[in-house]
C-alpha cells in the first residue's frame, strides 16, 4: 500500500507556509470583500513563525509535529482563523500521535476528525459558506479513494484540488451564515469566501510541489501572486 | 501610507507601550500575549472584568482597563480577534476568587478564542463566565448567523460592569448587569471613508466621493446599503430611528445617548451630529440623562460615526454615575 | 465632500449648539456672536479668562470652557479669527471686577480683532488685558513678521490661568502666569493629510500620497519643509530634537509631554508616537512629570500630530495638578 | 471739476459685493497657497450682508454709508480681514461724514487715511506683502492726478487698476512680513498675496461698472471666474 511518509507531511507543512506567505495580501484583499481583510494577516503571522522555526519543531513523529503546529498557532494566529485551523491540526495530531507513516485512509480520518472538531467549535455545517465547504467535499472524495484502494496518492491529490476549487464557484452566490461575512447579511453574496480559496490555493500549491500535473480553472486560484 | 507607524508587524506591541509608558501608576504591560493589565489587579474580594478583541478600535479595549472599568484586556492584530493563549492567560492573569466576567463582542473569532480560553481555565477550577455583547441594528438577527455585531454599546457593559464589580457584586449579579444592559443599549453607524489596516497598507473598501455606508461595521464591513452622502441631520435621523425602534425605545424612557466617532472625524462634526440626535431624542419624548460625545469604539482613521441609545433605570443610572478611570484622560 | 454637515455656512453655529446641549447645566450660547461661557460667571472675586479664534481646532476654543479653564470664548468661522464685535461681547459678558485676561493666539487676525475689542472694552472701563501665546517652533522668530503662531501649546496656558484665576490670584499674577506658561512651552507639528473646510469644501493644500509637511500650522499652513513619509520613530526624534532645543530643555528639567493628533489621526497611533518622545525625554534626562496624549488642538480632519514640551516648576505643577472641567469627557 | 456722486459711490459698493461673492471659492484657494484659505470666505460673509441689506442700508450721505458698511464688516468679517476692511471702511467714512458727493481729492485724502489706519492696526508697511502694496501705490497715482488736476475719472480709475495688477507681480517673490502668510518664512514667496489680487480685481470690475476700458495683463486677475 502506498505510504505518506513523514517527510511528505513535513513538505506539505512547509509548502504551505510559502503559500500562505506568498498570498498574505491576497487573501486579506478577498477577506475585505465581505469581511474585515485580516484573514491573509492573520494567517501569516503563525506561518512565518512555522516557516522561521521550522527547523527545530518536534519531527519525533507525525503526531508531535501537528500538536507543535497546532500549539504555534493558537498561540500565535488570532481571528477566526486561529481557533479554526489550531483546531484542525489538534486534531490531526491526535490520530497521528506516534505514527512515522500515515496510510491514505488514516488521513482521510484525520481530515474527518479536522472537519467534526472544527464544526464543533464553530458550529458551521455544509453551506454556510466557510472553508468547511471546501474541506467536506474534499473529504467526500478522499474516503471514494479509499473505498476504492486507489493507489497513485497522486490522483487522489488532484481530485482534492478540483474538489476545492469547485467549492469557491459552488458557494459564490451564496449568503454566509457563519463568521464575520455572515453578520452583513445579502452583502456577502457573490463574494468568493477567503477561506475556501486558501484551501484551494494550498492544495494547488502541494499538486505543483508534489509533481502533480494540475491546471487551475478558477479565476481566484488563477490569480494568486506568483 | 498616511500613518505614524514604524514596523507594522509591530503596530500594537508598540502603542500599547506608549499607553503603559503613559500610565506607569496604573497599568502593566504583558507584551508577549499583548495583554494590559490594572496593576492592583486581580483582586480576590471582587469580580475581575476582562476583554479581548482585535486592535484598531481605540480606546477600546486596551484603553479601557482602569478602576471601575476593565481589570485586563488582551489585543489581538489589528482587526483580528486575540490568539487563544493569549486569552487564556489573560484570564489566568486575573483569575480571582470572586470570579471573572470575560465580555466578549459577538464576532465569530472573539467567541471561538474566549470559548477554548474558557474552556482551558475551567480546567484549571478558575470561576470564569462569558457574556457575549451584541448592540449593532445594521444587520437583522437571524438564528443562521453569528447574530449581531457587538459595537460601541460595549462602553456601556463595561462601565456597569465595572461599577457592579467595584461595588463588590457577585459574578452572577455582575453578568445579569451586563444581560440588563446589553439588553437595552443599540447601536447603528455609517462610514464616509475606509481605514487603513497598517499591515494591509492600503483601504479596506473601496467608498466613492460622494457615497457613504449606511450600517457599516467597526471592520469596514458592509452594512446595510451604500447611498450617497446625505446632510448630516438626514443622516441622524436615519441612525436614530434604526436605534429607537429596535427594542422599541418608548416616549418617557430616561436614556443615554452617545454619538461616537469612528476615527477620522474631528468632534466638531460629532455634535453636528449630537444636536440632532439631542433633539429627536427630546421630540422622541426621551429624557436625556446622560450624554457621550466622542471616540469609543473606533475604526482606525474611518470617518465615520455611530448612535447608541441605552435605556436607563435607577440601578444603570447609578452604575454609570459611579467614578471611573482610564488610560485616556483630558487634564 | 467627506464630512458630517448641513449647511456649511452653519457649520459653527451648529457644532457649537450640539456643545452647550450637551453641557446644559456648565454652559451657555450666545448664537449671534458664536459665544460660549460658563453659566456661573462672570465672577467678580475672580478674573475672568476669555479666548477667541477661528474654529476647526476642536476642542480648542469652545470646548476649554469650564471650571478651572475658560469662562468664555466666541469662535469665529473655520479658521478665521472671530468678528471685532463678537470678541468686544465676549469681554462685556465676562467682564469681572478682578480683570479680564484675554489669552490670543499669535494670529494677526487674532491679534487686531483684540486689539480692537480691548479698546473698546476699555473705554467702557473694563479691566482687561491680552497675552500672546506662541509655542510653534517650526518657523524661526522674527522682527519683521507677526512671530511665531501658538498652537498646542495653547491648553498649558489656559489650564494654568484658569486655575490660577480660580485660586484668587489678581490679574497680574494671572498674567505671570501665562507668561511664564508661554516661556516654558515649545510646541511643532507635522501633517499627513490636509483637513477640508466645510465652507471651501476641498483640501486646503496639495500633498502627495507618501508625503508629509514638517513643521505644519494648525490651518495648514506651510511648515519647514514637504518630505517622503518616514517610519513613526524617525518623525518623533525630528519633532523632538526641534522642540527641546529650543528654549532649551536641559538634563534634569521636570517636563509635561503632550503628543496632540490633529484629528484625522487614531489615538492608536498618537501612543507609538508618545512611547518614542518619552523614550527620548528619558534618555535626555528629563522627568516626564504628567503626559497627555489626544486632541487638544486640531486642525479638523487633518492626519498628523504635534509634540509639545513644558518646563515645569513646583508653581506650575500644582496649577497642572488642580481640577477642572470642560465639555470634553469620557465618562 | 468732476465730483463722484453718492449714487456712483453706493454703486462701486454694489459692484464689489458681486466681485467678492463671484469670487469666494477663488479667493480663498489663493490663500491656500501660503495662507490659511479662508480669505474669500471671510470677505463674502460680510459682502454677502452687505449686499442683501443694500437697499435699506441709511443712505442719508456717503460718510453714513460707509460708517454702515464698516459696522457690517466689523460684525461679520473674521480673519484679517474684518479689521483691516472694517478699519478701511471706518476712516472713508470718517472723511465723507455728511457728505453727499466727493471730489477726486476727498476720495484720495479717504484712501490716504484708510491706508494709515491699516497700517495703524496690523503694524504693515510697503513690501511687507499684504493689500497695502496695492492701496499704496494706487494711491500715490491717485495724489499725481489730484495735483496734474485730471478731470476723466476714467483714465484715474484705469491708471489706478494698473497699479494694483502690477503690484501682484511685484510682490510674488517676496517674503510676506505681516499676515498669517508671514508665519510660513521662505515658504511665502512665489505665491502672489491674495488681499493685493482682491483689490486688483475689485478695480478691474469697477472699470467694466463704469465703462472705463481695459484689459488686465496678470494670470490672477485674468482667471478670475466670470
Ligand atoms: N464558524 C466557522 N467555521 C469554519 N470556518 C469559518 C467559520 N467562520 C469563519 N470561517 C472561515 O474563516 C475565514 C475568515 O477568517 P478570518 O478572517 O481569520 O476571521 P475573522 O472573520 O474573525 O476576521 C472565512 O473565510 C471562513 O472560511
Ligand atoms: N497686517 C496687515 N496689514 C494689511 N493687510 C494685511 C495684514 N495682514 C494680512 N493682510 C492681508 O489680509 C490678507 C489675508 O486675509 P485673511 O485671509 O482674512 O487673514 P488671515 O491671515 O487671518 O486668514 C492677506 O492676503 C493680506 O493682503
Ligand atoms: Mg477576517
Ligand atoms: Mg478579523
Ligand atoms: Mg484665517
Ligand atoms: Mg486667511
Amino acid at each position: 500500500m502506498t505510504e505518506i511518509s513523514q517527510a511528505t507531511v513535513e513538505q506539505a507543512v512547509k509548502t504551505t507556509c510559502a503559500t500562505v506567505l506568498r498570498n498574505e495580501f491576497y487573501f486579506s484583499d478577498l477577506d475585505g470583500l465581505a469581511g474585515d481583510g485580516d484573514f491573509g494577516t492573520s494567517l501569516a503571522t503563525g506561518y512565518r513563525i512555522i516557516d522561521a522555526e521550522f527547523d527545530s519543531l518536534d519531527k519525533s513523529n507525525i503526531g508531535a509535529f501537528l500538536l507543535k503546529i497546532s500549539m504555534l498557532v493558537s498561540k500565535h494566529v488570532g481571528g477566526s482563523s486561529g481557533p479554526i485551523w489550531g483546531t484542525g491540526f489538534m486534531r490531526a495530531a491526535m490520530l497521528s500521535k506516534g505514527k512515522e507513516s500515515l496510510t491514505l485512509a488514516d488521513l482521510t480520518d484525520m481530515l474527518g476528525s479536522a472537519i467534526e472538531g472544527i464544526q464543533a467549535r464553530g458550529g458551521a455545517k455544509l453551506g454556510d459558506k466557510t472553508l468547511l465547504d471546501a474541506l467536506i467535499p474534499v473529504h467526500e472524495k478522499m474516503k471514494e479513494h479509499v473505498a476504492a484502494g486507489t493507489a497513485d496518492l497522486g490522483v487522489v491529490l488532484k481530485d482534492a484540488a478540483d474538489e476545492a476549487e469547485k467549492a469557491i464557484d459552488a458557494t459564490r452566490t451564496l449568503v454566509a451564515h457563519r463568521g464575520r461575512a455572515s453578520q452583513v447579511g445579502e452583502r456577502s453574496s457573490g463574494t468568493p469566501d477567503p477561506g475556501i480559496v486558501s484551501i484551494a490555493i494550498i492544495l494547488q500549491d502541494w499538486c505543483k510541489q508534489f509533481g502533480v500535473d494540475r491546471t487551475p480553472s478558477v479565476a481566484e486560484v488563477i490569480n494568486q501572486p506568483a | 501610507m498616511k500613518k505614524f507607524v514604524n514596523d507594522p508587524a509591530k503596530f500594537v506591541p508598540e502603542f500599547m507601550k506608549g499607553i503603559v509608558l503613559a500610565n506607569p501608576g496604573l497599568l502593566e504591560f504583558n507584551e508577549e500575549f499583548q495583554m494590559i493589565k490594572r496593576k492592583d489587579a486581580p483582586n480576590n474580594a471582587r469580580v475581575s472584568i476582562v476583554q479581548g478583541s482585535g486592535s484598531g478600535h481605540e480606546p477600546a479595549h486596551v484603553m479601557a482597563v482602569g478602576p471601575g472599568m476593565l481589570d485586563g484586556s488582551c489585543q489581538g492584530a489589528v482587526f483580528a480577534a486575540p490568539p487563544v493563549d493569549a486569552c487564556y492567560e489573560t484570564i489566568k492573569a486575573l483569575a480571582s476568587d470572586a470570579g471573572v466576567l470575560v465580555l466578549v463582542n459577538n464576532y465569530q473569532g472573539d467567541r471561538m478564542a474566549w470559548d477554548m480560553a474558557t474552556e482551558m481555565a475551567q480546567a484549571e477550577g478558575i470561576n470564569v463566565k462569558q457574556f457575549h455583547i451584541n448592540d449593532d441594528v445594521a444587520v437583522e438577527d437571524s438564528l443562521y448567523t453569528v447574530g449581531r455585531r457587538g459595537v460601541a454599546g460595549n462602553f456601556f457593559v463595561i462601565k456597569a460592569c465595572g461599577a457592579a464589580a467595584a461595588a463588590g457584586k457577585s459574578l452572577d449579579e455582575v453578568y445579569a448587569v451586563a444581560e440588563k444592559v446589553n439588553n437595552s443599549v443599540r447601536t447603528m453607524g455609517v462610514a464616509l471613508t475606509s481605514c487603513i489596516p497598517p499591515a494591509k497598507g492600503t483601504t479596506i473598501f473601496q467608498i466613492g466621493d460622494d457615497e457613504m455606508e449606511v450600517g457599516v461595521g467597526i471592520h469596514g464591513e458592509p452594512g446595510r446599503r451604500r447611498d450617497t452622502i446625505k446632510p448630516a441631520d438626514v443622516i441622524v435621523d436615519e441612525l436614530f430611528d434604526a436605534v429607537a425602534q429596535d427594542i422599541p425605545f418608548v416616549s418617557g424612557d430616561r436614556v443615554a445617548l452617545m454619538i461616537n466617532g469612528l476615527g477620522g472625524t474631528p468632534i466638531s462634526e460629532l455634535y453636528v451630529l449630537y444636536a440632532r440626535a439631542h433633539e429627536r431624542a427630546e421630540q422622541a419624548g426621551f429624557t436625556v440623562v446622560r450624554n457621550y460625545v466622542g471616540e469609543y469604539c473606533t475604526s482606525l482613521e474611518m470617518a465615520g460615526a455611530s448612535l447608541t441609545l441605552l435605556k436607563l433605570d435607577g440601578e444603570l443610572e447609578t452604575l454609570l454615575d459611579a467614578p471611573a478611570e482610564v488610560a485616556v484622560r483630558i487634564f
